[in-house]
């Protein structure tokens, strides 16, 4: 009696679910914790799904190094998310919910994540998304069973807004990706700048597919601004050749960036010119990733260059792992159930051994992961985040300068 | 050159901001610094007043132009700056905004700017003097991408319409050329090391061996075999969907630019800044599109490609050795496609995706301009690249492609056979 | 490997939803290409405006179901009007660059953060299927034979499905056999001499446009309420492309072909892409394949698929050879 | 009332040709001319067996004219689609200097039995030889630059080329000479060196005509295949053709030339075909043929010989 | 009766012509179709250019002109194929200018065309149907219910059968039309044409390339088509076929009319005679008269080349 229809409130009396509920083949309960990946292998995010794997797979390799979940080794299925204009997102998941996956990590789109969240959880199955950051999942009718690792745009604009007014720029242009992270993103941004007294004089929101960006730069150009806000993915290493060639180097206006864009672009053969990016500054969500846990990561696959979104589908999977283990279960509605626990209001833990061992103890745990204190509220959102601040030197690398943790309500 | 000082400076304001205040957690508070043109002004006072009308606390700025007003919990508090405190010289960029509702949030430092400027220069969001540029300006800018990917769009279309022209093929794979052609750029540019502009000629001359090897291997056997045209059409499509992701597999899903030439800082040439690799790439594209517009008009073999393209048997039946002509025309296409793609690697890094997703705009060059036509193609892709670029002074950005198709539509109901294109003889 | 797994989601594909929506554009596609030589290259829009219609107005709108399957409907027409007014009397070729233009106007558009309050943006729509499930007349559980079996929802929106397609390509037969499908064939083949004879060509091209797009509307609706959720990127140009292949793997002009080419497409697509991934996380494949690349394997090995396919038989899994012999250059 | 209902019953009008010989009537001459190679007829009729006869008699008379022959084709099978033969073993040979008329009925693969020699349509089986030297299935090209030029029946100019750009294409493989060439074309129609900037695709039916025999006689071919080159001519043109024809076959140029204006071809011709079903039904001087009334009855009608 | 009434409507059509004047343009008694000041230009030449011209209900008029004269242009222009310039026509006293052409169809007004367009996937039998008028199963609704144009469809097949018969095109019934050979697809153009059933059919050279043999059954049949009481207006170069069936000629040269008059008186009038006839104008050559022309048109051109070199 559950999964039906839009009889939303599925009587979660989250009783060892009936076998054959609600999807056939998440024939539940079989003692194995499955964790299926639904990430971009192909698409317009292709270039995202590396470290997501790597997060994933170092994850479940932790985990199984340290004995298990319930006993038995944890399994990982692959699939890939494609975008949404593959229509195989679909697909993966049906060959996910007929391996008997409990748990789908993924998808890194928004996008995508609304085209299956449905019959993820309609199966009865946890998603946890290390990407999303679309506001539309925080009120979407997901019957409890999805996360995110990712915090909402919220405050990572308040934070980059912030620190444009510090830096005092008092005009603002903002470029911003024309999806649902792009726009949510620049909207907060716009929020923050506006409120502290700063004005957005131009927001121009691209097509990432576009042709060009010459254009996107005019407008901006046209307004002059003090500093402009890059929010966006790949398409950045155009837009800054762009902003260049139109005479809005990083002299002469301030660059933000994000943690969509916020990578070590270098000097090297296919970075950027010396001092391209000098005094340019950005704001990513999550703890310091460290370098040794960057290294971890390489381990699991030597080619990776960039790490954005690695940790969180690390933390993602380390969570719902724990979260089986404190619902001695591996049914999708049990670990979900479990997921605000472990995540919040206890003793703090930062791996998946010592939390294991903790758990066992019988104590209450706090995960705190590699990309911040990991916290879930109600809705499945994190509700505390922390987002580092970074600038970039002449080498058009970043380096941190500095942390800010927040609650994101509010 | 004074710009950049200032600017210099208040980067280095903010930065020894950051380094001095370190920690935003410690609790909430409201704080800013007040420049005038990079120079901190002191003595200004700023009142802090909690949502119910309760003031918290004033403060003044100081000598390095930094106040900070203390708030005891999180909310929405009204911070002021007292206009008669500002020094002679001195004003408000946004007069209407001396008073700004701000929110703090739990455990965190909020930044309030007053946004300062010499007296006399009114707060207009974009002061002509200081360096922002005028709508014509503008239009002009625009105006000059508009032909940079034009052209581009026309080196592409140029390809694809020799093809279609000789063959009828409608070859859904061309962006696949393209991508093939920046990528081997790519790697010999930025793997083997060699420079660009030599990279960029291997790089054609491969391309021109790949377009010959798709025929003679590919194509002409099919045809041979009596492939329909829609079935090759449909083959293109598989083949290009096959290409992609032989790119995607080797190269990966992220973007790369080349060695030489990325960032180019631009030159101002009058009303327009425009990187000089720009101006150098578009005389290398308008001097082979007219030299193979010229050749097909002109040139024995270009007559024969337009004959063959007419009709092949009896091509065959003058004695046109058919298949060789089309082989010539796949290694001219095959090349031309490669330099567009790399002029479009240039001009927008290497990709994947990079050729696939500007086929549309091709396709619409192609036909715009009237199919079968030498200069058709050239012409198309002018008017799209010029209406991509320059709608986007009536429509926002994310639209332009909108406008150029539309546009498209708009001349297709008036000249249903394309700009440069002829009715046909009916009877 | 498991292969047990590759073949029951390999099964439940050639039925599935995706076939099912694709099968109903390609038959809309069928009878504009195939048989009336439309080359409406623009099937996407078609989905797209009635999925967007109905989910707007149930989900925007807060209006009733069947008023938004209306009005998806009525988009559906008034698109297919605005596209074919003027572009009806183009050359075959410019028609194609027409309708892509316009899809990717109307995508662009749907896409667009100046029209999100309506449309939604990259997100799109949701919210709006609880009406359709509440008529679901399956009580909740499994429904299928053995392994290849759905739960209520999905059972229901393929028995949905699959009558409609059942019903369309009845449609289908029966307009082909008729002397309406005769005019049809003869205008793909030559509109000049059907004028001549005295039939209204222009009328005759906008009753298969309207034909086709309506049940690629279909597909459109079922789409949307399969995934309980609509996102303009679902409706792009290589959706179309992809109906247009579904079609010539069937063979153009052939009732069931467009059925049996998206049966085909996605067996393709999902036997590959499984076997794939169950391959390299067994460990068979060299170490140069990776969970990173595996995916572009897969679309490698499709590409290839469509090509031999079409290679070795080039009139499509139901056409003429004959036919084929008389359109070769 | 059905259109076709006069049909039935044979009317004074039907039957009596201005000059007062009765025509067949068209029933028979349908199936004669259909039978004509059904071997498996149950029907005897007296068409059925001269044409048999004279393919029989045919066969060894070939062998012994193809002797000395420059172009020749043995048994030549072909066709377009997989399974169905167009020409079922035709056989043909043309000596050095002759002009050789081919007639017959419609579809009766006389434009296939053209293609195929020129290599357009594979050959089945059988073969073609010119000038001793074994040509079957080569390619169009290759046998232009042996000599041998040739005039399609349908689509014989390139639409999109103005007059003189198609005229240039004939003489593609000799572009030297195409200034001296083109002024001996305009020589013969005029009409086309007034409109040499005007695209093919523009022209009138016949227009275009003169343009496909032009095109064809650019090159100095030492063979030259023509298929229909009167047809849609005005009577004036016609005339010029026939008479260009026999002053090239003057000038050394073998020819091959099908006609539907049978007699005035056969009038020129040192030798005719007569094909039917993909078959030679008759071969003769094309003086006998003329008169051989069932060639008459059967191909030739009698309209035109008042 | 049959013969009776071939009699009354040949005997018909040659009386409504008889003392018609030979000008170009002249009125005739009872016209079906009439053109005034037609014209059609393409960029400098002026294509068509007719001032007066009348067809004669009921009869078979030939249109002769040389190649190029704007015949089948002419024909474009009164079919709603191309648009005129100038000038208006029409058709039972309908006017048809800016008609599209499928509307000029309807009315009773068919023709073929000298480039011949067969529908190439439809075997020769659909597209002999398709020529059929009014067929209720062309309507979208009733298509879906076979039984409401199951009968016409037979009728129409029965109809089509005999059409094809006569064009002996009986035994590729069910061969698609495009591999037909290049005379067969004349004779099917022209019997498609036929099954519309029109009032005035229009023939753009019908019987080019056409077998000679059957060139003269189809000639009788032509006939028969007048003594339905069709009008018949063709384009054709062969004279023979011009002086056996028609009734009256027209001649075009460069886009105007410049002669009218019955096929006899018509042949000897020596402006048609140069610019279009030639040499065989009076009558019909023997061979030996065609050696004769042969021998000497050689000995001009020979004395020609002599002269040049
Ligand atoms: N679309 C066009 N553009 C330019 N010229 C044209 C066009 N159509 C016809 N013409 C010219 O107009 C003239 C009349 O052509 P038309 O086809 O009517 O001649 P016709 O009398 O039918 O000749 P034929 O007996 O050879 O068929 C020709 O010289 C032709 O070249
Ligand atoms: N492209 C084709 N595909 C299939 N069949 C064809 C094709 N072309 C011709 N045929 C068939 O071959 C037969 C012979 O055609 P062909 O063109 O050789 O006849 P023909 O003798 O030249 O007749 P005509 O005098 O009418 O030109 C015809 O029955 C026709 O149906
Ligand atoms: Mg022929
Ligand atoms: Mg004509």
């Amino acid at each position: 009696a559950c999964g039906g229809g839009e009889d939303s409130a599925a009587p979660s009396a989250s009783a060892p679910a009936p076998a054959a509920s609600s999807a056939p083949a998440a024939a539940q309960g079989d003692g194995v914790l499955t964790i299926g990946t639904l990430l971009p292998q192909t698409g317009s995010l292709a270039f995202l799904g590396p470290p997501e794997f790597a997060g994933v797979k170092l994850a479940v390799k932790e985990i199984n190094d340290a004995g298990g979940v319930l006993g038995k080794p944890v399994t990982e299925i692959d699939t890939d998310s494609g975008d949404t204009s593959t229509n195989i997102a679909s697909q993966s998941v049906d060959k996910l919910l007929q391996q008997k996956a409990d748990v789908v990590v993924g998808a890194a789109s928004s996008s995508v994540s609304l085209s299956v969240i449905d019959k993820i959880t309609g199966a009865g199955v946890v998603q946890i998304s290390p990407a999303n950051t679309s506001d539309q999942f925080t009120t979407y009718d997901d019957k409890g069973l999805y996360f995110r690792t990712a915090p909402p745009d919220v405050l990572q604009g308040r934070v980059l807004g912030d620190l444009i007014l510090a830096d005092g720029n008092d005009t603002v242009g903002i470029l911003a990706l024309q999806d649902a992270y792009g726009t949510g993103l620049a909207d907060n941004v716009q929020k923050a700048v506006e409120g502290g007294g700063g004005e957005v004089v131009e927001k121009v929101i691209y097509d990432p597919k576009a042709a060009d960006y010459s254009a996107d730069v005019a407008k901006i150009k046209e307004k002059n601004p003090k500093a402009v806000a890059l929010i966006g993915f790949d398409e950045t290493k155009k837009i800054v050749p762009e902003l260049v060639k139109q005479g809005l180097t990083a002299k002469k206006v301030k660059y933000y960036f994000v943690d969509g864009n916020l990578s070590n672009y270098g000097t090297g053969k296919d970075g950027f010119p010396k001092g391209t990016l000098d005094g340019a500054k950005g704001t990513q969500p999550g703890a310091q990733v460290s370098d040794d846990f960057k290294e971890k990561l390489k381990s699991v696959d030597p080619k990776l260059k960039d790490f954005n979104y690695g940790p969180e589908s690390y933390d993602a999977t380390i969570v719902t792992a724990l979260a089986a283990l404190a619902a001695k279960s591996d049914v999708g509605k049990d670990i979900a159930a479990k997921l605000k626990d472990v995540s919040s209001g206890g003793e703090k833990c930062k791996d998946f051994k010592s939390c294991a061992d903790m758990l066992a103890a019988g104590k209450d745990i706090d995960y705190d992961g590699a990309s911040g204190p990991i916290e879930f509220n109600d809705a499945g959102d994190p509700a505390e985040a922390t987002i580092g601040v970074y600038e970039y030197g002449a080498d058009n690398n970043n380096k941190n300068v500095a942390f800010n943790t927040g609650k994101i309500a509010g | 050159m004074r710009r950049a000082v200032i600017a210099f400076t208040a980067f280095m304001g903010g930065l020894v901001f950051l380094l001095t205040a370190p920690a935003w957690a410690d609790g909430e508070a409201l704080k800013g610094t007040l420049q005038n043109q990079g120079q901190p002004v002191n003595g200004v006072k700023i009142s802090v007043v909690a949502e119910d009308g309760k003031p918290v606390d004033d403060a003044t700025s100081g000598a390095d132009g930094k106040w900070e007003v203390p708030v005891p919990k999180a909310g929405k508090y009204k911070v002021t700056l007292d206009t008669s405190t500002l020094p002679a010289g001195v004003a408000l960029k946004f007069q209407n905004r001396s008073t700004l509702d701000v929110q703090v949030y739990d455990g965190s430092v909020r930044n309030v700017l007053f946004a300062l400027v010499p007296a006399g220069a009114k707060g207009g969001a974009a002061p002509a003097d200081d360096g922002g540029t005028s709508f014509w300006d503008r239009v002009a800018q625009l105006t000059f991408e508009g032909f940079n990917l034009g052209l581009i769009i026309a080196l592409a279309a140029m390809g694809l319409s020799l093809v279609f022209g000789t063959t009828g093929l409608t070859n859904f794979a061309h962006g696949e050329l393209l991508t093939f052609g920046a990528m081997c750029a790519y790697f010999f540019n930025v793997v083997v090391g060699v420079h660009l502009v030599w990279a960029a000629l291997i790089s054609v001359v491969i391309g021109g061996i790949f377009g010959y090897g798709q025929d003679r291997f590919f194509w002409g056997r099919l045809r041979r075999r009596g492939s329909s045209l829609v079935a090759m059409m449909i083959i293109s499509i598989g083949l290009a969907l096959f290409l992609r992701y032989v790119f995607l597999f080797f190269f990966g899903g992220e973007g790369a630019p080349y060695a030489d030439y990325n960032a180019q800082p631009g030159i101002q040439v009058g009303p327009i800044s425009a990187a000089p690799k720009n101006f150098v790439a578009m005389g290398i594209e308008l001097l082979v599109l007219v030299i193979v517009g010229l050749a097909l008009l002109k040139t024995r073999i270009g007559k024969a490609a337009r004959a063959v393209a007419d009709n092949p048997a009896l091509a065959a039946s003058s004695g046109i050795n058919v298949d060789r002509v089309i082989r010539i025309i796949w290694t001219v296409g095959g090349a031309i496609a490669s330099l567009a793609g790399i002029m479009l690697g240039l001009s927008q890094n290497v990709s994947y995706q990079m050729g696939f997703q500007i086929l549309l705009l091709v396709f619409a060059g192609v036909t715009l301009g009237g199919l079968g036509t030498a200069f058709g193609a050239l012409v198309g892709s002018i008017v799209v690249g010029l209406f991509i670029q320059l709608s986007t002074v009536v429509v926002p950005t994310e639209l332009k492609t909108v406008g150029a198709l539309l546009v498209l539509i708009l001349v297709m109901l008036f000249r249903p056979q394309g700009i440069l294109g002829r009715r046909e003889r009916i009877g | 490997m498991d292969w047990n797994a590759i073949l029951i989601t390999t099964v439940k594909a050639s039925i599935g939803l995706e076939t099912v929506v694709y099968a109903l554009a390609a038959i809309g596609v069928n009878i504009q290409f195939g048989y009336a030589g439309l080359l409406n290259f623009g099937q996407a829009a078609f989905l797209g405006v009635a999925a967007y219609g109905m989910a707007v107005t149930v989900a925007t709108f807060h209006l009733p179901f069947w008023l938004g399957i209306a009005i998806g409907l009525a988009a559906t027409v008034v698109l297919a009007f605005l596209l074919g007014i003027p572009t009806l009397r183009l050359r075959a070729d410019y028609l194609a660059i027409v309708t892509i233009a316009a899809a990717e106007i109307v995508r662009l558009v749907f896409r667009s953060v100046k029209f999100s309050s309506v449309f939604g943006g990259s997100d799109g729509r949701q919210n709006f299927s609880g009406d359709f499930f509440a008529m679901n007349p399956y009580s909740p559980g499994t429904y299928g034979i053995g392994p290849i079996s759905f739960n209520e929802r999905v059972t229901w929106i393929l028995t949905v499905g699959w009558v409609l397609i059942a019903i369309c390509c009845g449609l289908v037969y029966l307009l082909m056999k008729s002397p309406w499908g005769r005019v049809l064939k003869a205008i793909r083949e030559d509109e000049d001499a059907v004028r001549s004879l005295g039939k209204n060509v222009f009328s005759y091209k906008m009753q298969a446009l309207v034909l086709g797009g309506l049940v690629g509307c279909l597909g459109g609706f079922l789409f949307a309420l399969g995934q309980a959720s609509v996102q303009p990127d679902l409706f792009s140009t290589e959706f179309t492309f992809y109906a247009y292949t579904i079609v010539i793997l069937g063979g153009a002009a052939r009732v069931f072909s467009p059925v049996v080419g998206a049966a085909i497409f996605w067996v393709l697509l999902v036997f590959v892409g499984n076997t794939l991934s169950e391959a390299v996380s067994a460990g068979m494949l060299p170490s140069l394949f990776t969970v990173n690349n595996i995916g572009a394997v897969r679309f490698m090995l499709v590409g290839l698929g469509l090509m031999l396919l079409l290679i070795f038989r080039p009139q499509g899994i139901f056409g003429d050879k004959r036919e084929i012999a008389l359109d070769a250059r | 009332m059905s259109a076709a209902e006069p049909d039935r019953s044979v009317t004074p009008e039907d039957a009596v040709t201005p000059d007062g010989t009765v025509e067949p009537e068209p029933a028979e001459a349908a199936s004669a001319s259909s039978d004509a190679s059904s071997d498996a007829s149950t029907d005897t009729e007296a068409g059925d067996e001269s044409v048999s006869r004279a393919a029989v008699t045919d066969r060894s008379e070939h062998v012994a004219g193809a002797e000395s022959a420059l172009l020749r084709a043995d048994e030549l099978y072909a066709g377009y689609i997989p399974g169905v033969n167009i020409l079922n073993g035709t056989d043909l040979y043309v000596k050095k200097g002759e002009l050789i008329g081919i007639i017959g009925p419609n579809g009766a693969g006389k434009s296939t039995l053209l293609k195929t020699l020129f290599g357009l349509v594979p050959v089945r089986s059988g073969s073609v030889t010119l000038d001793g030297e074994d040509i079957t299935n080569l390619k169009a090209h290759a046998l232009v630059s042996r000599g041998v030029g040739y005039v399609p029946q349908t689509n014989n100019v390139f639409p999109s080329l103005t007059i003189e750009e198609n005229l240039e294409m004939g003489a593609f493989q000799v572009p030297g000479r195409f200034k001296e060439r083109f002024e001996f074309v305009c020589e013969i129609f005029p009409a086309l060196r007034e409109r040499r900037k005007q695209r093919a695709g523009s022209l009138s039916g016949g227009e275009r005509q003169m343009v496909a025999m032009g095109r064809a006689l650019m090159t100095e071919p030492s063979v030259l295949l023509l298929d229909e080159p009167s047809a849609g001519l005005s009577p004036k043109l016609q005339d010029l053709v026939f008479i260009q024809a026999q002053q090239i076959n003057k000038a050394g140029v073998t020819v091959i030339m099908v006609e539907q204006n049978a007699r005035r071809c056969l009038q020129i011709c040192h030798r005719g075909y007569v094909l039917d079903q993909g078959r030679n039904a008759y071969m003769a001087s094309g003086r006998d043929l003329i008169n051989d009334p069932k060639v008459i009855q059967l191909y030739l009608g009698t309209l035109a010989r008042a | 009766m049959h013969a009776d009434s071939t009699t009354t409507r040949k005997a018909a059509a040659l009386a409504a012509f008889a003392g018609l004047d030979r000008e170009p343009g002249v009125a005739k008694p009872d016209p079906i179709l009439v053109v005034d000041n037609v014209v059609r230009r393409f960029g400098g030449l002026t294509a068509v250019d007719v001032a007066h011209l009348e067809i004669q209900r009921g009869s078979i008029t030939a249109l002769i002109g040389p190649n190029g004269a704007g015949k089948t242009t002419f024909f474009n222009q009164l079919t709603g194929f191309d648009s005129a310039d100038e000038g208006s026509w029409a058709f039972n006293g309908k006017q048809l200018k800016g008609v599209p052409a499928h509307r000029v169809a309807r009315t009773g007004m068919v023709r073929t065309f000298q480039l011949t367009k067969a529908l190439s996937k439809l075997t020769v039998m659909e597209n002999m149907r398709l020529g059929a008028q009014n067929q209720r199963g062309e309507n979208f609704f009733r298509a879906l219910v076979p039984g409401s144009w199951r009968q016409q469809e037979d009728e129409i097949t029965e109809r089509a059968e005999e059409l094809l018969e006569r064009f002996k095109l009986n035994t590729k019934r069910d061969d698609f039309a495009g591999s037909l050979s290049g005379g067969q697809r004349k004779l099917l153009e022209m019997a498609r044409a036929l099954m519309v059933g029109p009032e005035l059919v229009m023939l753009d050279e019908p019987m080019a390339g056409v077998n000679p043999a059957l060139t003269q059954s189809l000639l009788a049949h032509v006939k028969d088509l007048r003594e339905e009481g069709m009008t018949v207006l063709f384009v054709e170069h062969d004279m023979d076929m011009v002086r056996d069936i028609s009734d009256w000629v027209v001649v075009m040269a460069q886009g105007a009319v410049i002669a009218e008059g019955p096929p006899d008186t018509i042949m000897s009038d020596q402006r048609v005679v140069d610019a279009y006839l030639g040499a065989h104008h009076d009558a019909p050559m023997s061979a030996e008269e065609f050696e004769e022309q042969l021998q000497e048109a050689e000995a001009e051109l020979e004395a020609e080349i002599e002269e040049k070199a």
